[in-house]
């Protein structure tokens, strides 16, 4: 398991990114080391701009945005465990390493917009309201699960906080996510939509065909590519013909931005500019934000496809670690703070664990019902 | 009463239906400033603007999954295939997200959406666009499938349709879309789905018909009367899921004979759902194995002369009323 | 004879047929570097290299195409499916396209291709991961079927698929790749397509059954003779098109008895075509009208409970023989 | 129907296109006009380059190519008069005033490479060596037809002539098309492949998946986007959100080309690079043609949805006109040339016609056969 600055405390903190040089340029094949040593580079460039980012921010909000951060990699943590313990079934895919990306974006949202992801969606589900309890007892298939036991994983939903699940057809949710902005438009109630959807998911044809309607037709749609390098245990460039996602968007002539998916401060500030466009504009954007999935592509991936070495280096500039880091530079948390947030993480995932264990299997009356509305 | 076309009464559903609910609206390719592919949307578009009646690019996948999203937000959308043979592009969108939305999210998110569209063959339109579809759909429980062969069903049918909370296959049958028949004149007038019709009357024996197969049906009907003084009763099911299995049965009970009359391909067609349905409740009632007429084990050729044989007809659904009443 | 897992058995297929044909190559997600998603693939790449087994993009549709386009022009693809649910992504291809290629080219283009892969469900991974799709392709004429049971039929049928000059889609079952039997040794041991297999010999009650359903029919087998001392005999069709119908009514000659197993949904499913077809050949055979034991009419849901519910098992098809056999 | 060179003789060759200035810069929604008056300007320019290429071309090449425009038009043109006799059946889609790009770019292969179109199929069947008969007795659903008339006006094949169909899904003939090439480089047959479709099929998912792999993959194929600037009754301002399918290629990375459809020579040129692309280097090229369908989508489309004026002005342009009055010019041929080259192309058509009509229907023993090889 990915033992990060949530489970470590924050030791690491204070460890210094290596600072070797930038490989040359990535090539098309093996250039997932090339890869990291640009993130690498990057590193000290992103800390800069994180610590000025926070300092425009809200007090409130950046504990928010940390807490729910530290919710989502311990959550998943005893997600992962509880798997282990064959209390969960079917496919369980964690977030672990990414939460800058839905916490960037998603805090950066009104109650009443919309948001729909792929399969990989406990954490994108929490943010947008649903209770760990609800999401930890849809783990479990129990009757306290927030579809009552009948989506698992995969398929977390929430009318009442306006999440449209939860998919587990790769791409499929970025066509469902452009009806939902097309809907929020036709009703001009105002509402943008954020659509989530790996990098591998952008190979599909429904991403193209989504693209060109949303451009076409002007509607409040963001696009975000989570970008975490693989699909299962492929790499983008044994998949994909050009590493460059953000410049698809031209091909339908839609605005688009690469944004660093480790920094959760760039990630809310690449995602206020494109809801904005959304809102004001009514126009969509394509968001590729690049980050690295620390875990296995679910619980069932042994992770052969690519090296420990690799890994390691990624959570050298985990998200957490750099966040706190920055907060703490800017005199915003101290250690102290962040030993509390942890600990109120710890303790909702604990009642989490606690509402899912007690709540009964769902009826079976419930076999037949929600077949037909 | 009015006398209709199908297309006029599938037409007036739809304006009605724009008109009644501001939620409704119409999506599909060249279904607006071409007054669709097929006519069914004609004039629509020019009265209810390019908010409600919305061409899109070909991308069935693409506009079918905008519909579902749409459906899930709140609005109940319309989506026209300018043929079925499109959807398979767009099963995916149907089958794993639209059938399966309100149950696998636990019963939070409705998807009230309508597929229409022209099911089955034209005229000599080869093996890529005549194929009639509803046994791939009605696989699929979370999905309604309707197939109306009047215009006062077509009407009807499909306004229930759209103000059904569900997705609905509705499908028509491009070669009928000229046909005339009656249709009441009160803009209420619907026809629930889930009960079939009796469309004609008789003693000896059940033709169950569906689509293109019920003209054919009472045509052939008429004719055994005709000829043999063998009395057929007809049944339109109408809604092909969820089937009014009990008319069915009912008729079974009085006449103890069935065929079975349809378009698509036979190997697990609908009829042979209806087969096994009707066997499971009135095994001892049939007094001869039901007779299937589908259309041949093949893709559909364009010749004139193959088309013609490999389509059913009345010759063969009175070949087969004769087998079963073994004359 | 070796005993193999079904897994082994379908790997050691796929080996063999790398070997003897050059033409053949392997395509899909994660069956190169990763083994395949569920091992069926494992040691291939290592063995065979990038040219033979071809990892994909995420590309359901796409990659199908080029695999039927590859066909035309002269190579024999096996394209995997990580699991048949995303097939309907790809379903244009194979059915308008691969299954229509013969036919409407006058003749001139096979598309000698197998779409293979797990079909139906696993071990709780809800609605969209759990669906049985042998209904839907069996429906089209020009697409062949095959659902094996045995690790021996599995790699028979799996080779006799590849030589065939037709788009194969062969339906493996994920709950199944662990299962051991024994495999004949031979390299060139294929079981033909379109011959049943009768899996366990009876004479007072036929179950077909197919994939899953096999061992399932087996158990109940047991059972019932052992509790009821009723004789039960199990044919697994094992290619589901062409079916071998003669078979299975040479069975109810004897038996006078039928319970179709499936774990598909039920509706216009291969179990009503079945019970179609055998009525038909047989219908002054039958003692009692056929059951079907299928998956419920739902989206399978996760939670461990209610998918058990929702799936056929063991106990269902003893309920079933009881009530063909009035006990 | 459309009366241009080839059925009028020569006499429009010395008519003076008018040379407007061209209008401003087409706007996305209403810029049908604007776009006629840039090919306008373009004319002249285009005119001038022809001369260059036709100097440097060979005599006998020259010839086919007219002959095969030639009778591309008066085949069409006969088509049409005799479906509307009720000889054909079903959909029958013309290539009428798109034929430079067909001979354009198929008279740069060499017989053993491959080629697949869309339902607008019969000219690319001819050009490939399927003779007038046998695609025109297909048209009439008879024995003699090229699939023995089971496959009819969209789905003309050939195996021995490398001619893969005609195909009616719009946009399905990308996906199989990318599968040939494949096929190609797998056996290292040193074939290329062409692959024809509209540009409302780019708005497939298909085209986006077929691309990726292509290039991923170095596939020797072309992709070539005939457009003709509506799909059905849909211009494709109203159906794409870019004009610039070209550089939808860069997506992928991908080599590309736009080139002007009216201009056969300029086509055949765009052809030889990306053929010797695709033998040499074995890489895909994108080439986005652009031209004009004269005749209703097909021919049941009354075609409401443009004006007389804007066909009218097209035709004007017409590249049979074009090509003719170049090769005049070039004094390569003289008018005499062209009758007999236009003769040669009636005799052909009428041959086909009487081919067709004494060809018996097909025997009912073809309905169940080539279900199964
Ligand atoms: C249509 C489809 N094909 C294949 C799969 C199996 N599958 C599930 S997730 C996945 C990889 C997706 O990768 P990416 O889009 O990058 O998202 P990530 O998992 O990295 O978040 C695959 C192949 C699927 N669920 N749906
Ligand atoms: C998947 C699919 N959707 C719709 C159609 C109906 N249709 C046939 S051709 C056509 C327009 C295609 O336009 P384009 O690709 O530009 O080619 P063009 O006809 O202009 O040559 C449409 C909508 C079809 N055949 N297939
Ligand atoms: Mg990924
Ligand atoms: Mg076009």
């Amino acid at each position: 398991m990915a033992r990060t600055a949530a489970t470590t405390g924050s030791k690491r903190s204070t460890s210094k990114p290596s600072a070797k040089k930038p490989a040359k340029a990535e090539s098309n094949g093996n250039g997932r080391l090339a890869a990291v040593e640009m993130m690498n580079a990057e590193y000290q460039k992103r800390r800069k701009s994180q610590i000025e980012a926070i300092k425009k921010t809200d007090k409130k909000l950046l504990r928010d945005m940390l807490y729910q951060m530290v919710l989502g990699r311990i959550f998943e943590e005893k997600a992962a465990e509880v798997y282990r313990m064959g209390k969960i079934g079917g496919f369980c895919h964690l977030y672990i390493g990414q939460e800058a990306i839905a916490i960037g974006s998603m805090m950066a949202l009104e109650p009443s917009d919309m948001v729909i992801t792929s399969y990989r969606d406990h954490v994108q589900a929490m943010v947008k309201g649903i209770t760990p309890e609800a999401v930890m007892a849809e783990l479990y298939g129990k009757e306290g699960g927030c579809v009552k036991g009948k989506g698992g994983s995969m398929h977390m939903f929430s009318k009442e906080h306006e999440f449209y699940g939860g998919h587990g057809i790769v791409g499929g949710q970025i066509g469902v996510g452009t009806g939902m902005a097309y809907a929020a438009k036709y009703k001009e109630s105002g509402q943008v939509t954020l659509c989530y959807f790996g990098e591998a998911a952008v190979n599909q044809g429904i991403f193209h065909e989504s693209l060109n309607m949303a451009q076409l037709w002007k509607l409040p749609i963001i696009y975000i590519c989570e970008n975490n390098q693989y699909g299962m245990g492929t790499s983008q460039e044994r998949a994909m013909s050009t590493r460059n996602i953000a410049k698809k968007a031209e091909s339908y002539e839609m605005a688009n931005e690469f944004v660093d998916g480790m920094d959760v401060m760039a990630v809310r500030d690449a995602a206020l500019r494109a809801i904005k466009r959304a809102r004001e504009e009514s126009l969509p954007t394509l968001l590729e934000v690049r980050s690295y999935r620390y875990m296995g592509h679910s619980m069932s991936d042994p992770g052969n496809y690519r090296t420990r070495e690799e890994i390691a280096r990624y959570q050298e500039r985990d998200p957490i670690v750099l966040f706190q880091d920055s907060l703490k530079t800017a005199k915003v948390f101290t250690d102290k703070d962040f030993e509390a947030i942890k600990q109120e993480a710890i303790d909702a995932t604990k009642k989490a664990i606690e509402f899912a264990e007690e709540s009964p299997y769902p009826s079976e009356s419930e076999l037949l019902s929600d077949v037909y509305a | 009463m009015a006398v209709l076309t199908i297309r006029d009464a599938l037409n007036q559903a739809l304006r009605e239906e724009l008109i009644r609910d501001e939620n409704v609206f119409i999506m599909g390719e060249e279904v607006a400033e071409y007054d669709g592919a097929y006519k069914v949307t004609r004039g629509l578009w020019k009265e209810f603007g390019d908010k409600r009646v919305v061409d899109t690019p070909i991308t069935e996948l693409g506009f079918t999954g905008l519909g579902v999203g749409a459906a899930m937000a709140g609005l109940r959308p319309v989506i026209e295939f300018m043929t079925f043979n499109f959807s398979i592009l767009a099963s995916d969108q149907i089958i794993n997200h639209a059938a399966k939305m309100l149950y696998m999210s636990g019963g939070e998110f409705k998807v009230p959406i309508v597929f229409r569209g022209p099911n089955g063959s034209a005229y000599q339109v080869s093996s890529q666009h005549s194929q009639a579809l509803e046994a791939m759909y009605a696989n699929f429980p979370g999905l309604k499938v309707v197939m109306p062969s009047t215009a006062a069903d077509a009407k009807g049918l499909l306004k229930s349709s759209i103000r059904d909370d569900n997705p609905v296959i509705f499908m028509e049958q491009e070669r009928m879309y000229g046909m005339k028949s009656e249709v009441p004149e009160d803009e209420d007038f619907t026809i629930p789905l889930g009960v079939a019709d009796v469309k004609r009357e008789g003693t000896d024996c059940t033709i169950v018909a569906r689509s293109m197969t019920v003209p054919m049906a009472l045509e052939a009907a008429e004719k055994v009367q005709k000829e043999f003084d063998v009395s057929v009763e007809v049944i339109d099911p109408r809604t092909i899921k969820p089937l009014d299995i009990d008319t069915i049965i009912a008729s079974i009970m009085k006449t103890n004979r069935l065929v079975i009359a349809e378009e698509s391909h036979s190997f697990a067609s609908v009829g042979a759902e209806i087969a096994y349905q009707v066997m499971d409740h009135a095994f001892d009632h049939l007094d001869a194995p039901i007779k299937r007429v589908s259309t041949v084990e093949a893709p559909m050729p364009y010749a004139k002369n193959l088309e013609a044989a490999a389509l059913p007809s009345v010759d063969k659904i009175i070949a087969a009323v004769k087998e079963v009443c073994y004359l």
